[in-house]
C-alpha cells in the first residue's frame, strides 16, 4: 500500500509555516548558533532572542539553576538593541532557510511600536511575535502581559505599524490567561504564543543567597508542561486565532499534547539545550504518527 | 561542532572521586584543540536535566578524553557509567587556548581539577617549547596527573593546603616564588582552577607584565551561543559602561586575564 | 564542647509548634493512616484533610497522574462531610500526639463560617486552615484565592466564629500573591499557608483524552518548588504575620530555603507519598543543621 | 506496615520483560497475607517520583517476592537493579484475599502479570482445598509460572489470544467452560488482571452465583489511605447516591466482585 505523505503545513495569519515545529525566543540565539548542529531547513521556523531598543546588558551571573526536571534562566533580556540588530545580525538572517521571527520586548508601548515597524519591511522577518512578559516602567515593574487592558494597548498600537503577522506571546504568571490572550486578539493579534516562563527562584543554603544574581527567573522546562498544557488549553477554548503551544516540549509525544488541546503550532525552548536536534525528531515524530494513524492533514490530530 | 553518541573506552578512577573517561569519538579530536570542551548528555531522565560541560583532557586520533570529578547528582552519575556504556556529546565547543610559538618557558598553573584541560595543553606546547606546571590541590589526593605530566618530560611543582605533598600553599605561591627567581622576564602563562584562584593568577601575571590566558567556568545551559546563560564580565572601552557580557561557551572559556573585569 | 540543644519551636498566632514541620493538608490523611510509619509526636503538627459541610463523592477516576517530578491529582474534595466528621473523626484525634489543623473548604463564605464555627470547640483540634482554592459557587466558579475581595469577605467572616488560631491557605494560580496575602490578614488572618497546589494538565496521546477524569488537577511535588518559594519570598516581604511555606519540599535543605526566605514554618506534602519519613527527616536535618552551625533559635536561619 | 530497606536476595527474567525479584524482608512477610502488595521507591531522582505497587507473589519466611512486567519507566528501572542492591518498600498494604476454608475447589483466574498475587494465593490455598488456575495471555511467551503452579501440583488451563498456547481465547473462556461442565455450584473464584477481562470475570460469576473477588489496580500515590487518589465506584445502599469512592490501597486492592460498580 502507498502511504500518502501528510501535509502538515500550518497557517499562523497569513504566514504558512511547512510544520507546526519552531524553535522558541531566546533558546535559539539568531540560528546560525545552532547551525552545525540543525538541519534548519527542517523546521516550521525559528523565533529570535528578544530585540529591545536600546542595547542591554543584561543581569549579572549566575543567571542559570536547574531545578527538579526545569531550569531557572534570569538572562535580563541582553541583546545588542535594535539598531545593532539591523547592522549586524539581520544581513546574515537572509542565509536561514526556514521562516525567521523577531521576537520584540519593550519598556512602553511606544518603543514596541518602533520596533515593530523598523522591522515591518524586512524581507528576512517573517513575522513578529511580542513578548508582553516585560515589566511596564511607568507602571511600577508590573508585566504588560499581567493586565488586559495594558496587553490591548500595546498590541494595538504595535498592530498599526506593522502587517506581518503579528503573534502576542503571553505571560503565564496570570490569573486568567483566557482574558489575557482575549485582549492579545481584541488588540489585533494573529495569534498568541504560550506559555513564557513562570516567575520562580531557589536558594542557595550554602551562601544563604538566592542562587540567581537576579534573586528570581524564569521557569522552563518539562516541570512546566502540566501548567502549560492547561493554559493553551484554556486559550484555544476562549478564542479564535492559532495558538502556538509551549512550556517543557520535549519529544514528539510531549508536542503532540499541545496539538491535540488546539495548538496550531508548538514552540521548542529549553529541549534545544538538551537535545539540539529535538525540534528536528519532533517534525520527524509527527510525521510518522500521522502516517502511522493514516491522517493526512494536521487538524485531524486534535481531540 | 558535532553531536554524536560516543563509546566509553576506557575509566579509570584516578583519585578519591576522580574519574577519566576516553572517549570514542574521532570527529570530535580532529577538529579539537586544548581548552575546548565537550557538553555531555548525562540521562534522558530530565534528572538532571542539562548538559554537563567537561574539559578536553587529552586529543588522541581515536577521541577524546575527560577528567572530572564528582561534584554533584550530574558528575556522581557520570562516575556510574560503565566502559561500553554510550554518552551522547557534543563538541568540540568553545575557543580554546591561544598557542603561540615562541622561544618561552611555557608556565601552567591547576587548582583542582583545573589540570584537566592543561594536559591537553601541556601535550601540544612541548612539541615546541618548555613547559612547567604547578598543581595546587587541598590535599595530597587531589593532586591528579602528576605522573602524566612528569611522563612527558614536564617539570611538576605541587602546593597543598596541608602540606600533604610538595609546599604547604597554594599554585599561585609557586608561581610567585617562580617569576620572582626566574631571568626571562614575560613567561606565558595558562591557568585554569577555581575563580578565586584565577583572579589572584592575573593579577600575578599583570605585575610580571606576563601574557596570561585562563579557562573560566560557568553554569551553562545550551553551550552554543544561544541561551547567553554563561557569561563573563569582559572589558569593552568601546561601551558606554566599559563593559560587555561575552559567553563563556562561545568566547570562551579561555579568555585573556587582562580583559575580566572580577567585580 | 557541650553542645546546646536548639529551640526550633515557632508560634502561629497563639499555637506554639515544637518544631516548624507541618504535615500538609490532603497529604496526611487524619493522621492514622501514616501512625505505623511516622512517629506522629516528632512532628510540630498535622493538617487534615480538607473538610467540607456536605459529603463530597469526590471526582471519577484517573485521578492521579505523574508529571516530570511531579504528580497531578483531581481528588475533587472527597470527604465525609462535616457531621460525619465530627462522628467519626474527631473522637479519633485526641489519640494523635501532635497538634491537629483542621482545614476546611467551602462553596460560600457562609459554609466556611458554619464550619469554622463548629470546629472551634474541640479540644483536639489547634486551629483552623481555609482552603480559599475553592470555586465560590455564586460567582460563576472563581476561586475565592483568586480575589482579593473574596478573600477578605470569607476570611473576615471565619474570623468572626472562631477564637482559634487562623491560617488562610493561599492559591498560587493568581497576578499577585502579596496582594492576596494583605486582603488575608486584613481579613483576620493570624498566618498564610502557600502554596496550594499549580493548575495542570495532561492528555494521553494514545486514547486522545485528557489523562485525568476530572481534565485538570492540581500540579505538586519537587517541579512546583522554584514557583513556591518566589511566591513565599513576595509574601513575607508584603505581611507581618507568620507564612508557612510549602510546594515541593522533599528533604531539608529544601525546607531551609524556605525558611531562608521568610516562612516561619513549612508543610511537607507530596513529599509522605514518595518518603512517608520525610517529615521525621526534615525535623531532624533542621535540627542537625542548626547544631552544626551552632545556631540556638530558629530564626537564626534567616537570610 | 512498615517502610525497609530490603536486599534484593534473586532476580530472574522469568519470560521477556517479565522479572522474579526475591527481596529480604522477614518483618514485612510475617504479616503478609496473599492479596496484598508492597509499595516500592524506585529512584531517589524524582523521576518518577512516586512509588509503584506491586502485589506481593510469595510469601517466604526471609521475605516475600514480587513478579513484574516492564510496562513504563519505573519497571524499566526496577528491572536494571540486580541482585544485592537495595530497594525501599513499605508493606505489607492492603486488603487481600479473604480466604475461607471450605470443601470447594477454589477457581482462579488470571490475565497476563496477573498471575503474580495468585500464586501465593494458591500456596495458601492448596493447603486445605482443590486449586485450578485459568491463565490468559495475548501469546504464549507472556503465560508465566505455569510450571511453577504444577508443580504445587495444580491444575493449569491456558487460554491465548493467538492460540499460541492453550485455547485460542481468553481466560474467561476458559472459566465458563468449566463452570458450565461443572456439577458442583457457585464455586469460589478469585481473579486479577487487567480491567475489562475483571468486568467480564465478574459477570461470569454473577451468572453462575459464585463468590468471585477479584484485585483491582489503580495509579496510586501514598498507599495507605492517605491521598484518595486510588479508588474505585463501589455500591452503597446507604448513600444516597447509592455508590461511595473507596481506596483500592486500603479498602482493597481485593473486593468483592459484586461490589464493584463497573460504569
Ligand atoms: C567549560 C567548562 C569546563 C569544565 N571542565 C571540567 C573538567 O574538565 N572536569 C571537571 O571535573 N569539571 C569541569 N567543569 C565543571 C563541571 O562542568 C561541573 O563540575 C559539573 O557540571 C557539575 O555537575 P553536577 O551535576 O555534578 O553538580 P551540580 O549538582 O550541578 O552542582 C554541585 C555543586 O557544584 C557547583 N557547580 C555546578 N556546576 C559548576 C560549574 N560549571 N562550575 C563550577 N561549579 C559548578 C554547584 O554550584 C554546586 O555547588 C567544567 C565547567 C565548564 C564550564
Ligand atoms: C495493588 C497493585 C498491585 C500491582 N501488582 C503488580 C504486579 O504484581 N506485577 C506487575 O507487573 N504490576 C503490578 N501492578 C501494576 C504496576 O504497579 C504498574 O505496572 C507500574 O506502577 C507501572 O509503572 P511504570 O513506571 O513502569 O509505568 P508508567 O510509566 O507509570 O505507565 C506506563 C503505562 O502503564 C500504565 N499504568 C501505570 N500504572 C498502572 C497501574 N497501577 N495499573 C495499570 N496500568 C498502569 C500507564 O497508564 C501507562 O500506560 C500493580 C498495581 C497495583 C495498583
Ligand atoms: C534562557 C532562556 C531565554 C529566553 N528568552 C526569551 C526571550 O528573549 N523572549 C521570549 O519571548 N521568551 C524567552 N524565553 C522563553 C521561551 O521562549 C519559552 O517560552 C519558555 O522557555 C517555555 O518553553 P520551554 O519550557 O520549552 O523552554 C526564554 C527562555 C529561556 C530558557
Ligand atoms: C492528593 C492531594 C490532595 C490535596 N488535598 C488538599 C486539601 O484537601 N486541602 C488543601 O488545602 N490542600 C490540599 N492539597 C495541597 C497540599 O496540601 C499542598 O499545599 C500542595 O500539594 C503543595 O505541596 P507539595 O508540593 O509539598 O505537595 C492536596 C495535595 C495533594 C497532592
Ligand atoms: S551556555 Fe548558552 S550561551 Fe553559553
Ligand atoms: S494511594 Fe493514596 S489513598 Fe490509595
Amino acid at each position: 500500500m502507498q502511504t500518502i505523505e501528510p501535509d502538515i503545513s500550518v497557517n499562523i495569519g497569513k504566514l504558512k509555516l511547512k510544520n507546526p515545529v519552531l524553535c522558541a525566543s531566546g533558546c535559539f540565539g539568531y540560528g546560525q548558533e545552532y547551525a552545525e548542529l540543525v538541519d534548519l531547513s527542517m523546521l516550521g521556523g525559528i523565533i529570535l532572542k528578544g530585540i529591545t531598543l536600546k542595547e542591554r546588558h543584561g543581569n549579572p551571573m549566575p543567571r542559570i539553576v536547574e531545578t527538579s526536571a526545569g531550569m531557572l534562566n534570569s538572562v535580563g533580556l541582553q541583546n545588542m538593541g535594535l539598531s545593532r540588530f539591523l547592522r549586524e545580525k539581520l544581513p546574515l538572517l537572509s542565509n536561514i532557510p526556514t521562516n525567521v521571527i523577531a521576537n520584540i520586548c519593550g519598556e512602553t508601548p511606544e518603543e514596541y511600536a518602533t520596533i515593530a515597524k523598523e522591522l515591518s519591511n524586512k524581507d528576512s522577518i517573517a513575522a513578529l511575535e511580542i513578548n508582553i512578559s516585560c515589566p511596564n516602567v511607568s507602571h511600577g515593574g508590573m508585566l504588560f502581559g499581567q493586565d488586559m487592558m495594558l496587553t490591548f494597548e500595546v498590541v494595538n498600537l504595535v498592530r498599526k505599524q506593522t502587517s506581518l503577522p503579528l503573534i502576542v506571546k503571553l505571560s503565564p504568571n496570570v490569573t486568567d490567561i483566557a482574558s489575557i490572550a482575549r485582549a492579545a486578539v481584541d488588540g489585533g493579534a494573529d495569534a498568541v504564543s504560550l506559555i513564557n516562563t513562570l516567575l520562580g527562584m531557589a536558594m542557595n543554603i550554602k551562601t544563604k543567597k538566592p542562587r540567581l544574581a537576579n534573586i528570581t527567573g524564569g521557569l522552563s522546562g518539562p516541570a512546566i508542561k502540566p501548567v502549560a498544557l492547561r493554559m493553551v488549553w484554556e486559550v484555544c477554548k476562549a478564542i479564535n486565532v492559532p495558538v502556538i503551544g509551549q512550556g517543557g516540549i520535549m519529544t514528539w509525544e510531549d508536542s503532540l499534547e499541545f496539538l491535540l488541546v488546539g495548538a496550531t503550532a508548538v514552540c521548542i525552548g529549553t529541549a534545544n539545550f538538551v537535545n539540539p536536534k529535538a525540534s528536528m525528531e519532533i517534525v520527524q515524530g509527527i510525521k510518522d504518527y500521522m502516517k502511522q494513524h493514516k491522517m493526512i492533514e494536521l487538524k485531524a490530530i486534535r481531540m | 561542532m558535532i553531536q554524536v553518541t560516543a563509546k566509553i573506552l576506557e575509566k579509570e578512577e584516578v583519585a578519591p572521586d576522580h574519574y577519566r573517561l576516553a572517549l570514542d569519538a574521532p570527529l570530535i579530536s580532529k577538529d579539537a584543540s586544548p581548552g575546548q570542551f565537550i557538553h555531555v548528555n548525562i540521562t534522558s531522565q530530565y534528572m538532571p536535566l542539562l548538559r554537563r560541560p567537561f574539559s578536553i583532557h587529552r586529543i588522541t586520533p581515536f577521541g577524546i578524553e575527560i577528567l572530572f570529578r564528582i561534584v554533584g547528582t550530574g558528575t556522581k552519575l557520570l562516575s556510574e557509567k560503565r566502559q561500553g556504556d554510550e554518552l551522547d556529546i557534543i563538541g568540540p565547543l568553545g575557543h580554546g587556548f591561544s598557542i603561540k610559538n615562541n622561544a618561552f618557558t611555557a608556565i601552567l598553573v591547576a587548582g583542582g581539577v583545573g589540570v584537566a584541560p592543561l594536559f591537553a595543553l601541556a601535550e601540544r606546547l612541548r612539541q615546541f617549547t618548555e613547559v612547567r606546571i604547578l598543581i595546587g590541590s587541598k590535599t595530597k589526593t587531589g593532586v591528579i596527573c602528576l605522573e602524566k605530566f612528569e611522563a612527558l618530560g614536564i617539570d611538576v611543582q605541587v602546593a597543598t593546603d596541608d602540606g600533604s605533598l610538595g609546599i604547604k600553599g597554594v599554585a599561585t605561591d609557586l608561581l610567585e616564588d617562580f617569576l620572582a627567581t626566574s631571568a626571562s622576564p614575560q613567561l606565558p602563562i595558562y591557568g585554569c582552577g577555581p575563580m578565586p584562584m584565577l583572579r589572584i593568577l592575573s593579577e600575578i601575571a599583570h605585575l610580571y607584565s606576563s601574557p596570561c590566558q585562563i579557562s573560566l567556568e560557568a553554569n551553562m545551559a545550551c553551550g552554543v551561543g544561544a541561551c547567553l546563560g554563561c557569561v563573563a564580565k569582559i572589558a569593552n572601552p568601546h561601551s558606554p559602561s566599559h563593559f560587555e557580557y561575552k559567553r563563556v561557551c562561545v568566547d570562551g572559556p579561555v579568555f585573556d586575564a587582562r580583559e575580566i573585569l572580577w567585580r
